[in-house]
């Protein structure tokens, strides 16, 4: 009966989004626009753009999921519905997680899913391309985990935008370094694991930690 | 100045008229896109350069070249609609957009598979291959913009005043391109030119670039009529329209 | 024996005391209409009343079992409505509804579900994206679960807004339907409730500087 | 005609995956763009209908209510 409950708020997350295609496609956009300003900034030629590739990539794949952070909690905090679920009795930590997954399904598998084309358009071997997809499939419900938390905290405050970005960042910098580590280290033939299984362990931290956070900040935002 | 242009102003008349093009813009398109596909492929001689991989040109330059041209239509649009208050040119730009922005798509992905045996990667940010993407991003942000209005009349109008910001900076954005471009001349980048083209490859090509016309016409009437339905729903020509189609459905 | 009692609460507000050592009980069946000046904190009140907001200090009893400690029965038996609907826009009244019930674990057919719209007076825009509705109308969908989820407690917040004469017959006429079945009402309004609602105890709230 | 059989014209001089990979996503990229012109307007026209059934439904409530 309890899964039942949790499918529900799923399954409602999911028509909710599918309501607002836009508010989903237009992170993918900015992605795909901030890569394409690269070359156009620093220089067309291949092995410049093979070199700053990876960080490319890492860097834009956070912005633009701070701009589609957002979205988790604010309708359901602005509608009243946050409310309502910390009086639906149900253990606020496992609502988070269903939410958190929700939104980790609609706005970065997209983005996984996008990958291949940033990878042809930054001359990425496939070596490298596989590394940061495995990156990306460890790091973004690290983002999506983290990043939580503190859209649990901003969500009550009006401008908490670029508050978000700033709260962030800075917590988003270990993953960063891992991960372009590891499609450097791709580029150059060598073994990647060490940084995949750091970035894993900081994920495994996340999902045993983080829900109890994101339950209560959003309860101090809720008072 | 125009009369005969007047009543189309009117959704129920301009629907009518998309009814009537639309026939001939079908028939136009299939008859001009096989006889310059067929001869293109078939019966045009190989460059001497690049051997067969050449005949892509066949709908990589019309792709491109009208997906310049919609644009600048979906510009000439909003202007009529701007100036004379037209809410059915309003329609047509927001009807064009997402088939100029398929046109721009097929452009791309053609020039990229035409480069492909030349540079040997699938994307080389080459001038033009450069500047079409960041139309096809031009054209995402009209029909995003018009996408993110709930009222379709506001939408109309904005998307409009951008497809006219967009249309100024076309030009700009080429020549910028082209100069980044000759700057950044890595050797790795051969300059590639169109190689100067034979009458009888010619004609193929401006054949097809006539059959894409004519496709983009049917498909953008069809848009319209959706868009004029959309707008006109409470409208009693609107209702007998749908009963009369759910009608002969059933029967 | 009373079903709810607020033992000495204490509210601060942005360094504000909105209220101290405020205690009261509420029996079954009564109807408590809380009335104060705007910024006296009846929101506040009605937010510790439910376990939202915590007190600064005192306690909310349930059955004479603190609520913070027993949270999961006081929740099966308390319907709260704030200023916000807890209804999404995107969805429609049927989706909204459906999925609360599904929450409050209570099995609700389609039918009912257009019977209790009908009832609340939304016939024809069940399917409707909510934020297509009026004011008056969203709120009337969010007035529907008191319709659809059997629970003793309303503590209903502002209930009255945006409502028009109908909306505001056809809720007085629940509160008084709901108390003679020995249900508890805790509403605040800006203006009177008239008697149609039944008999109701009054509460005042003074205003602290 | 350029290519003596057919299996050379399939060939496209050893380009044939390039050119046919690029006709075939052009015609399909066609193809797709008029398909949801259609449903869309299938669907427009269907919004209608439903539209029509809603007043029906709510003329219905509102004469038994008032009888």
């Amino acid at each position: 009966m309890v899964v039942a409950l949790y499918k529900g708020i799923f399954k409602r997350d999911m028509s909710i989004a599918f309501q607002q295609k836009a508010e989903l496609i237009q992170p993918l956009m900015f992605l795909l626009m901030v890569v394409t300003l690269f070359p156009l900034g620093v220089s067309p030629s291949p092995e410049t753009l093979q070199r700053i590739g990876p960080g490319v990539i890492w860097i834009a794949a956070i912005l633009s999921s701070l701009m589609a952070m957002e979205r988790m909690f604010r309708d359901d905090f602005q509608d009243g519905a946050m409310e309502q679920y910390v009086l639906s009795g149900m253990p606020l930590p496992a609502v988070s997680v269903v939410k958190v997954a929700g939104h980790w399904l609609v706005s970065f598998v997209p983005l996984l899913m996008l990958s291949p084309l940033l990878a042809v358009f930054l001359n990425l071997t496939v070596d490298m391309y596989i590394a940061l997809m495995l990156t990306l499939l460890l790091g973004t419900p690290l983002l999506s985990l983290i990043g939580a938390i503190a859209v649990g905290l901003t969500v009550g405050l009006q401008k908490g935008g670029l508050l978000l970005a700033l709260l962030l960042i800075p917590v988003f910098i270990p993953l960063l370094i891992f991960a372009t580590s590891a499609v450097d280290s791709a580029a150059l033939q060598l073994p990647y694991y060490p940084q995949l299984a750091i970035i894993a362990a900081m994920l495994l931290l996340a999902v045993a930690s983080a829900p109890f956070a994101i339950a209560y900040s959003l309860k101090v935002s809720q008072n | 100045m125009w009369k005969w242009l007047h009543p189309y102003a009117k959704t129920e008349k301009a629907y009518r008229l998309c009814i009537t093009l639309q026939p001939w813009f079908w028939s136009g398109a299939l008859v001009c896109l096989f006889v310059g596909t067929v001869w293109g492929l078939a019966f045009a001689p190989q460059d001497y350069q690049q051997g067969d991989s050449f005949r892509i040109i066949y709908i990589h330059v019309p792709s491109a070249i009208l997906s310049m041209g919609t644009y600048v239509a979906m510009a000439v649009a909003a202007l009529v609609g701007m100036v004379w208050q037209w809410r059915t040119a309003y329609m047509a730009m927001i009807a064009m957009a997402p088939v100029g922005a398929v046109m721009t798509f097929i452009a791309l992905f053609t020039g990229a598979a035409w480069g492909k045996p030349m540079w040997g990667a699938w994307w080389v940010w080459d001038a033009r291959l450069t500047s079409e993407l960041i139309l096809l991003f031009l054209y995402i942000g009209v029909i995003a913009l018009y996408g993110a209005f709930e009222d379709k009349q506001q939408g109309g109008k904005a998307a409009g005043v951008m497809a006219l910001v967009g249309v100024v900076n076309i030009p700009i954005i080429h020549y910028s391109v082209e100069w980044w471009n000759t700057l950044h001349q890595g050797a790795t980048i051969s300059k590639f030119d169109n190689p100067s083209i034979a009458p009888e490859m010619l004609w193929p090509l401006l054949i097809n670039l006539l059959g894409f016309a004519f496709f983009i016409g049917a498909v953008t009437t069809i848009r319209l009529r959706n868009e004029i339905v959309r707008r006109e729903l409470h409208r009693p020509w609107v209702q007998a329209l749908a009963n009369t189609y759910y009608e002969n459905k059933r029967t | 024996m009373s079903v709810l009692d607020a033992a000495a609460l204490t509210c601060i507000k942005r360094d504000r005391t909105l209220f101290e050592g405020l205690s009261f009980s509420v029996e079954a069946g009564e109807l408590v209409y809380l009335r104060g000046p705007n910024g006296a904190g009846k929101t506040s009140l009605l937010r510790i009343l439910t376990g939202l907001s915590h007190p600064d200090e005192g306690n909310v009893f349930f059955n004479q079992k603190n609520i913070t400690s027993f949270p999961s029965e006081y929740n099966a038996q308390l319907l709260y409505l704030g200023h916000k609907s807890g209804i999404n826009g995107a969805l429609s009244a049927l989706d909204n509804l459906s999925f609360w019930m599904a929450q409050h674990g209570v099995k609700q057919s389609p039918e009912v579900l257009f019977n209790v719209l009908a009832t609340i007076g939304l016939v024809g825009l069940e399917d409707v994206p909510v934020r297509f509705l009026s004011a008056g109308q969203q709120r009337r969908v969010a007035l529907s679960r008191l319709w659809l989820k059997k629970a003793q407690i309303w503590i209903l917040d502002e209930p009255f807004t945006a409502l028009d004469v109908s909306g505001i017959a056809l809720l007085e006429n629940a509160f008084n339907e709901h108390i003679s079945q020995g249900g508890i009402v805790i509403t605040t309004s800006h203006q009177a409730l008239s008697p149609l609602a039944g008999n109701h105890r009054t509460f005042d709230l003074e205003y602290q500087w | 005609m350029q290519f003596d059989s057919f299996s050379s014209f399939l060939s496209m001089g050893g380009y044939a995956f390039y050119v046919w990979l690029s006709f075939g996503v052009t015609a399909g990229a066609m193809v797709l763009l008029v398909l949801q012109s259609y449903l869309q307007h299938k669907s427009l026209l269907n919004t209608v209908v439903v539209e029509q059934a809603r007043k029906a439904r709510v003329k219905k409530a509102r004469d038994n209510a008032s009888m």
